[in-house]
């Protein structure tokens, strides 16, 4: 029973820890991003001092909108906290892993997002609406690469279940295998897709407030004060559990295969900490690098992951 | 005395199996309804004798009853029935205009179907099981099923279609009588009953036709339809 | 088949077509899955075609209907399309289960039997109370067109809130049914590697595909039908003067609603009225381990099941819901914020007006470009000038945008044409004549003679 | 031959029974020509039509103890057959006595008959069911031929008792073509009966070779040839009857034109009189010839039939022609389950005989009185019978559906299994044509039935509206009877009925040398075994 305890509030640990650093994860892409292109940039902890100032904050809301438009942070970061209680993160378990696997966070972003281009069309405005319209579309292209990705990667790990399918990969690595060939066609897809759901270039800048690129910022553009911090936050949470996901699933070295001892444990979350700053580097890399893809030019890019992944599956048939 | 009945049996066949189909080619040739019930008449005559030769045959004492029923109900009441009833339609109504194919044309389908009958009855049984009576009544009585069938096809007349069924039911009981020696008489007594209740039913609807449509002519009587 | 649905239901009064959508569609597929299973049950590898078959129909219906519901502009033809979508995905559970169960791949088998069942069961449920709300809607404005729709959220606020429930649901998002059905069906469509054939494995990775992109874009779609009808400003005056739905009709979708609801978070119910009627043994895809009982994927995979639970997911999401209430309560304590109602940012020109708003059209533009071979989308633009052709100085414009259905065109209109021509050939055979009735007689006497000669 | 009667007892209560039950139409028919006023002639009606519940509901649960009942010898023989068919025959009879109080005292009330008519129709009424009643007593082939025979003829003058130019023309065609088919039937019958005594030559000129006992005794022994062509007389003949087509001609006309409780009676339950007498034969054939004969055709007719029903309902203009299309429709999905045999499509098609014989008259019994109220039969001037008359466009509605085979109704359980049967059977080719004739059905009867139901009522007709609703508890009422049946059966079928479809499937497999049970090909597949009964409980998911 103690056992039990003790798995269920190491989960809720990882899930507070990835909640709570996931603006610091922000900062961390921010300033690199910035120091790529010669910037100085803002302290890595700017996105705090914004989510305290904005909490403190008036607000504003359009006389066009509905109980839709003030309910949709809410239920935002509701879905999202809760989907970060699934993931592991710095162990290859969560305590809650038969309740809710991959399919079940995914849904959870889904509810997200579609309570989001709800409020960016309640407002009445052309941005709301632009915004939803391409927020339509990507997300209808995402879903089956996304799809496609784990059904690579839970043939080759088995099952959906995010604690086993990230203890498998563990543990192939630890008996010697690098990579399996049809997961590193997985990684690329997963790749694309992250970009595409956490908002990043080349899919969108999270940067900009121009009509002609924004995306995400289009449908959020009439939130202001407590709103707007919640909806930046758990779209950093969102973030954080994709990059954790990505980091666990595709590049297990370092992660203990089993909770066997306090240095194990150490190792695995010293080693997932440094893995989670490599990604972020690159992806904030790959922004400085690459410019906002055209909007009609991204079912390209999704379409590429889908069949990358469609590769995988044969890699693993064949 | 029974080597003497065997040679005349295949005579009195023949002779009332031609009487039947004259009969009924009479109808076929005719066009108004008295004319068809004189030939009904003759013909259920003729049905009458030919059920007392089969009676005679067989040796069965119902098969008398049946053929005296006959001749009472079929030659008798019925046409007498028909002529009351129809009595009070105007003449020009009681005759067939214009038959779809003509008179000229029935006769040969007639034939045909005569001719129809034979091979269908020769196909239908086989030879063994079937005495001399039973199969040289079997295609007559086939004929007048599919005659009286095909003069219900073709005439527009509604007495006429009436007698047509008329010629069916007498074929039926020729095959009947022929081939099986007569149903039980109650059984038998039941169909000329319903028979019997069936012209009268006809002849009331006959009588109704003609004072609501002015016409006995059943192509007229197309009001009930799907288009 | 799935033509006459988009015509019939939006003819169809709303309750009526709540009715056919959720039940009357059912009919077809308990056929299927009777005549699939009890009779013809398949149980040889050949006998996988046929669920190959239902697959490939399964998945192609599925994101027809799904990409035309994406881009309708009738709310009722919209939900009509929609329904085609989710047979799809009932047909492609159907299909799937009978591919397992020609390999004899019997718990495989049951699964996805019975995620196509509760999907079938939760469409019912969904289905009914969207048709039930664009009922309302229609009721109160008296138009079926979203055009004309929009800001109902603000006048009908819990026909919106039911309305939304049945969204979500339909969406296939947590912790509503829809999702616990998608849930079933992708785990059985994850399992399909468990098939030896390969060629079959390929196939239903592709089925995967459809199946995925169905379900995104009918988030996509909801999002537009909800969005477009509830929020925002009204585009025309029917919106405008909207009232709440009556009661009896409100109390109508909250039956439905709550059904959504209760079978989102215990699936168990659900399973279990499915297991009566068709014989399958739900009980060992649940595990009762915990408190909440858990749904899972079959057990003789040779991997460790993957299962969710329905119960825990609500109790997690409430207890998190709490922690985030609490914890902003906390952040923002001491400070007194005040929530100002003012209009929406109009870049400083003032006037926003409906006109501005996103339609229907504009609004699943992308999407429709993205699959403009399928839509076979014809825009004509119709511009107005003020000075003979001077381009500068437009008076209006109007664009026209219309979608055919390629299967309409090329497959159903020359049949049912040639069908329709049939049975009307048929019909005239009543003709009134008593002489061509007998006719009818004696030459079927005459045929069956002859028939009876050849058999 | 079948199960000896040991009891000594019984054979004699029951010839009573059979006896009064014949004698109780019998005596108020004469009742009702001696009294000669209406009211009184409505009670006799109501009550000789109650005693015939009873009794026919005393003789079944004698069948089902007992499995036969046999009265006077071999003159009468009541089997569970013959039981699931007379059942409905009271039933019907009894609740459409009912309605006709109200139906045709309102048509007295409006001047449109007169005393004469109403003694004519309760006359008609009484000696139609006593023809009707005789129909599944007879043992013997050929009194259940003068039976069906009487029945049209009765019916016939029940027709013409308007003596409206569509009435007259009805019953003209009606008498025309049920005699020719029905002469066709005797021509059959008289084949079986000779094959019988060819097989058995000791039975010649016997009184009990015509028995159907008698016939399916020696079903082996007789003459395959004989039995092909006879038995395709009496297809025609008493299919003619049965309104199957191509030989259903008559019957839109004479069922939309009679008077509604007579329409009811004619759908609802003569048509299973004349199936009966089809599948008496039916049964003896399958013990000649084997499966595939009679049941070909029979399947082969039935298809035809709803096809050509689909295709008329889909056209109908007339809600009363519709109503009986239908039925051609439902009697060529009966014919055509007894084609698919088999456990499933024997039990199917008895249940649906029975289903059908509640629906149909339900639905009859709503469109008299709306055509009543609306003045009209055609479908373009009826809209919106919800609003105008709640109950009885409700009621409407709920038949409607049930005809269509919608779940949760009765006919849906029926037509499920048959079509199951005939998947099941290997006959793909003729299940989906019948699936897809059932969808042109239901396209073609759900679309006029949404916009009578539904319609906007024409302000015209709403204006010529009286101000009372409905019309009246008694046409209320017995259709309330039938809704609530046709809800029932959709659910669970009840214990006696189980036990009486066994007994018939015992019926026909004592002439099949592959007994019914096991000629379908029933292969349950592992996750979805189910028995038939939890067929009935389940409802769909």
């Amino acid at each position: 029973m103690s056992e039990t305890l003790t798995l269920v509030a190491i989960g809720i640990f990882q899930t507070i820890a990835i909640i709570a650093f996931a603006p610091l994860l922000m900062g961390i892409m921010r300033k690199v991003k910035a120091r790529t292109q010669k910037r100085l940039g803002a302290s890595v902890l700017q996105p705090y001092y914004d989510l305290l100032k904005l909490l403190k904050k008036d607000e504003v809301v359009s006389d066009q909108s509905s109980w839709i438009f003030r309910a949709a942070p809410w239920v935002m970061l509701v879905a999202t906290a809760t989907a970060a209680l699934f993931v592991p993160i710095f162990l290859p378990f969560s305590p809650f892993g038969t309740a809710g696997d991959i399919l079940v966070m995914l849904g959870l972003f889904g509810l997200a997002r579609f309570f989001i281009m709800l409020a960016g069309l309640d407002v009445a405005s052309a941005f709301g609406g632009l915004g939803t319209s391409r927020e339509m579309m990507i997300s209808a292209l995402v879903e089956p690469a996304l799809f496609l990705t784990i059904f690579v990667v839970s043939l080759t790990l088995g099952g959906t279940n995010l604690s086993s399918i990230v203890a498998a990969s563990a543990g192939q690595f630890v008996s010697g295998v690098l990579i399996v060939p049809s997961m590193l066609f997985a990684l690329i897809a997963f790749f694309v897709v992250m970009l595409a759901e956490s908002g990043r270039i080349p899919f969108d800048n999270p940067a900009t407030h121009l009509e002609l690129t924004m995306v995400h910022e289009a449908m959020v553009l009439e939130y202001s004060g407590k709103s707007l911090a919640m909806i930046q936050w758990s779209q950093s949470i969102k973030q954080a559990i994709l990059l954790a996901l990505f980091v666990n699933l595709f590049i297990p070295a370092g992660m203990a295969s089993s909770i066997v001892g306090i240095d194990t444990a150490a190792t695995s979350v010293v080693s997932f900490i440094a893995k989670v700053l490599l990604l972020s580097m690159l992806v904030a890399f790959i922004e400085t690098r690459t410019a906002k893809w055209r909007l009609f030019r991204l079912p390209d890019l999704l379409a590429m992951a889908i069949a990358s992944s469609m590769i995988g599956v044969l890699f693993f048939y064949l | 005395m029974v080597d003497s009945m065997i040679l005349a049996q295949p005579d009195i066949l023949m002779l009332s199996s031609a009487g039947l189909l004259i009969a009924t080619f009479a109808v076929v040739v005719r066009r108004g309804f008295v004319d068809w019930l004189s030939a009904y008449r003759y013909q259920s005559i003729v049905l009458a004798g030919a059920a007392a030769t089969i009676a005679y045959f067989a040796g069965a004492w119902e098969i008398y009853i049946a053929a005296a029923l006959t001749l009472l109900i079929k030659a008798i009441i019925i046409p007498k029935v028909l002529l009351r009833v129809t009595r009070k339609i105007k003449d020009e109504l009681k005759t067939e205009a214009n038959p779809y194919v003509s008179l000229r044309l029935s006769v040969v389908i007639a034939a045909l179907l005569v001719g129809l009958s034979y091979a269908l009855t020769r196909q239908m049984l086989p030879d063994s099981t079937l005495d001399k009576v039973a199969s040289t009544y079997l295609p007559v009585s086939m004929s007048l099923f599919l005659i009286g069938l095909f003069v219900m096809v073709n005439r527009r007349l509604a007495l006429n279609q009436v007698v047509g069924l008329l010629i069916i039911e007498n074929g039926l009981f020729l095959f009947t009588t022929a081939l099986t020696h007569g149903l039980s008489i109650l059984i038998e007594i039941g169909i000329f009953a319903d028979i019997l209740v069936g012209v009268v039913i006809s002849s009331i609807l006959l009588y109704r036709i003609s004072q609501t449509f002015d016409t006995l002519d059943v192509g007229e009587l197309e009001k009930l339809r799907d288009d | 088949m799935h033509l006459w649905l988009p015509k019939a239901h939006p003819a169809a009064p709303s309750n009526m077509s709540a009715l056919m959508s959720a039940v009357m569609i059912k009919i077809a597929i308990y056929g299927l899955v009777r005549t699939t299973f009890d009779f013809a049950g398949p149980s040889s590898p050949d006998s996988a075609w046929w669920g190959l078959l239902l697959i490939a129909a399964g998945s192609a219906s599925a994101l027809i209907g799904v990409l035309y519901a994406a881009i309708e502009k009738d709310i009722k033809r919209a939900l009509a399309f929609s329904s085609i979508e989710n047979i799809g995905i009932i047909i492609l559970g159907l299909g799937l289960s009978v591919v397992f169960l020609s390999y004899n791949l019997k718990s495989l088998a049951s699964f996805a039997l019975l995620a196509s069942m509760m999907h079938s069961l939760n469409h019912a449920a969904f289905k009914s109370l969207l048709f039930m709300g664009a009922g309302s809607i229609i009721f109160r404005t008296h138009t079926k067109n979203m055009e004309q729709l929009g800001g109902l959220a603000k006048k009908m606020p819990l026909t919106s809130l039911l309305f939304l429930v049945g969204a979500l649901a339909i969406s296939g998002l947590p912790p509503l049914n829809g999702f616990v059905s998608e849930w079933l069906t992708m785990q059985a469509l994850l399992s399909s590697y468990q098939v030896p054939n390969t060629l079959l494995q390929i196939s239903i990775s592709f089925a995967s595909i459809a199946f995925a992109l169905t379900a995104g874009i009918a988030l996509a779609t909801f999002v537009k039908i909800f969005g477009i009808s509830f929020l925002s400003r009204p585009r025309s005056v029917h919106a405008e003067r909207a009232t709440e739905a009556p009661k009896s009709m409100i109390a109508g979708m909250a039956v439905a609603g709550g059904m959504c609801i209760i079978f989102g978070f215990t699936p168990f119910l659900g399973i279990s009225v499915i297991s009566s009627a068709f014989g399958v043994d739900g009980s060992q895809f649940i595990m009762p381990t915990s408190p909440f009982q858990s749904l899972s994927a079959p057990q003789d995979a040779p991997v460790t099941p993957a299962s969710i639970s329905m119960p825990a997911l609500g109790v997690m999401m409430g207890s998190v819901a709490a922690a985030v209430i609490g914890f902003i309560a906390f952040a923002t304590r001491g400070t007194k914020t005040v929530r100002r109602v003012y209009s929406t940012w109009d870049c400083g020109f003032g006037n926003l007006n409906e006109r501005m708003e996103y339609t229907p059209t504009s609004l699943s533009q992308p999407i429709r470009t993205v699959f403009k071979s399928l839509y076979r989308t014809s825009t004509s633009i119709d511009k107005q000038y003020f000075f003979g052709s001077n381009a500068y100085f437009k008076k209006s414009i109007s664009v026209n945008s219309t979608s055919k259905d390629v299967f309409e065109d090329l497959l159903y209109q020359p049949l049912t044409g040639a069908a329709i021509a049939f049975f009307d050939r048929v019909r005239k055979m009543q003709t009134g004549k008593v002489n061509a009735y007998l006719l009818y007689i004696m030459i079927a006497l005459l045929l069956l003679l002859v028939l009876a000669r050849l058999i | 031959m079948g199960l000896p009667i040991d009891s000594s007892a019984f054979p004699t209560q029951s010839s009573v029974l059979v006896l009064s039950l014949l004698l109780t139409p019998a005596a108020s028919g004469i009742l009702v020509t001696v009294t000669r006023k209406k009211r009184p002639v409505e009670i006799i009606t109501i009550v000789s039509a109650a005693l015939i519940l009873v009794q026919a509901a005393l003789l079944v649960a004698g069948v089902i103890s007992e499995k036969q009942i046999r009265a006077f010898g071999d003159l009468f023989l009541l089997d569970a057959f013959g039981a699931l068919v007379m059942l409905p025959i009271a039933g019907v009879g009894l609740i459409s006595a009912l309605y006709s109080v109200n139906y045709m005292g309102r048509q007295y009330d409006r001047g449109t008959i007169d005393d004469k008519h109403i003694i004519r129709f309760y006359q008609g009424f009484n000696v139609f069911m006593l023809t009707m009643l005789l129909v599944p007593v007879s043992n013997n082939m050929g009194t259940m031929w003068v039976a069906i025979e009487a029945t049209t003829l009765v019916s016939v003058l029940l027709i013409m008792l308007y003596t409206k130019e569509n009435a007259i023309e009805a019953a003209w065609k009606y008498l025309i073509i049920a005699t020719v088919g029905l002469s066709f039937a005797l021509f059959g019958t008289v084949f079986f009966y000779y094959a019988n005594i060819t097989a058995v030559p000791a039975e010649t000129g016997s009184e009990t070779a015509m028995n159907w006992s008698d016939m399916v005794a020696h079903a082996k022994l007789l003459d395959p040839n004989i039995v092909k062509t006879a038995f395709i007389f009496v297809l025609i003949g008493f299919g003619t009857k049965a309104g199957l087509a191509p030989m259903h001609t008559w019957l839109p006309d004479a069922h939309s034109e009679a008077p509604t409780p007579v329409s009811a009676l004619l759908s609802g339950v003569l048509l299973n009189c004349s199936i009966y007498g089809i599948l008496r034969f039916h049964i003896i054939t399958l013990g000649t010839l084997g499966d595939s004969f009679s049941s070909t055709l029979l399947l082969i007719l039935g298809i035809v039939s709803v096809g050509i029903a689909a295709a008329s309902i889909y056209f109908q203009k007339d809600m009363k022609r519709m109503l009986a299309y239908s039925s051609v429709e439902h009697m060529g999905i009966i014919s055509l389950a007894f084609g698919f045999g088999g456990f499933f499509g024997i039990y199917g098609a008895l249940l649906h005989i029975i289903n059908h014989a509640v629906a149909k008259p339900l639905m009859f019994f709503a469109s008299g009185s709306i055509s009543q109220k609306y003045e009209t039969k055609s479908m373009s001037e009826i809209k919106g019978i919800i609003r105008n008359m709640p109950i009885t466009g409700g009621l409407f509605l709920i038949g409607g559906l049930a005809i269509v085979g919608m779940p949760p109704f009765n006919m849906f359980m029926s037509e499920f299994m048959i079509l199951g049967a005939g998947f099941g059977s290997g006959q793909f080719l003729a299940s989906s044509l019948v699936v897809l004739f059932l969808v042109v059905v239901f396209a073609g009867f759900m679309r006029h039935l949404i916009k009578m139901v539904f319609g906007n009522p024409k302000p015209k007709s709403a204006a010529s509206m009286d101000s009372s609703s409905e019309m009246g508890k008694l046409s209320v009422v017995p259709m309330a009877v039938l809704a609530a049946l046709v809800i029932v059966l959709g659910f669970y079928v009840p214990q006696p009925l189980q036990a009486l479809a066994s007994d018939v499937i015992h019926i026909f497999n004592q002439g099949s040398d592959t007994p019914a049970t096991s000629i379908a090909p029933i292969k349950p597949a592992a996750v979805a075994q189910v028995p038939a009964t939890s067929i009935n409980q389940g409802g769909l998911g």
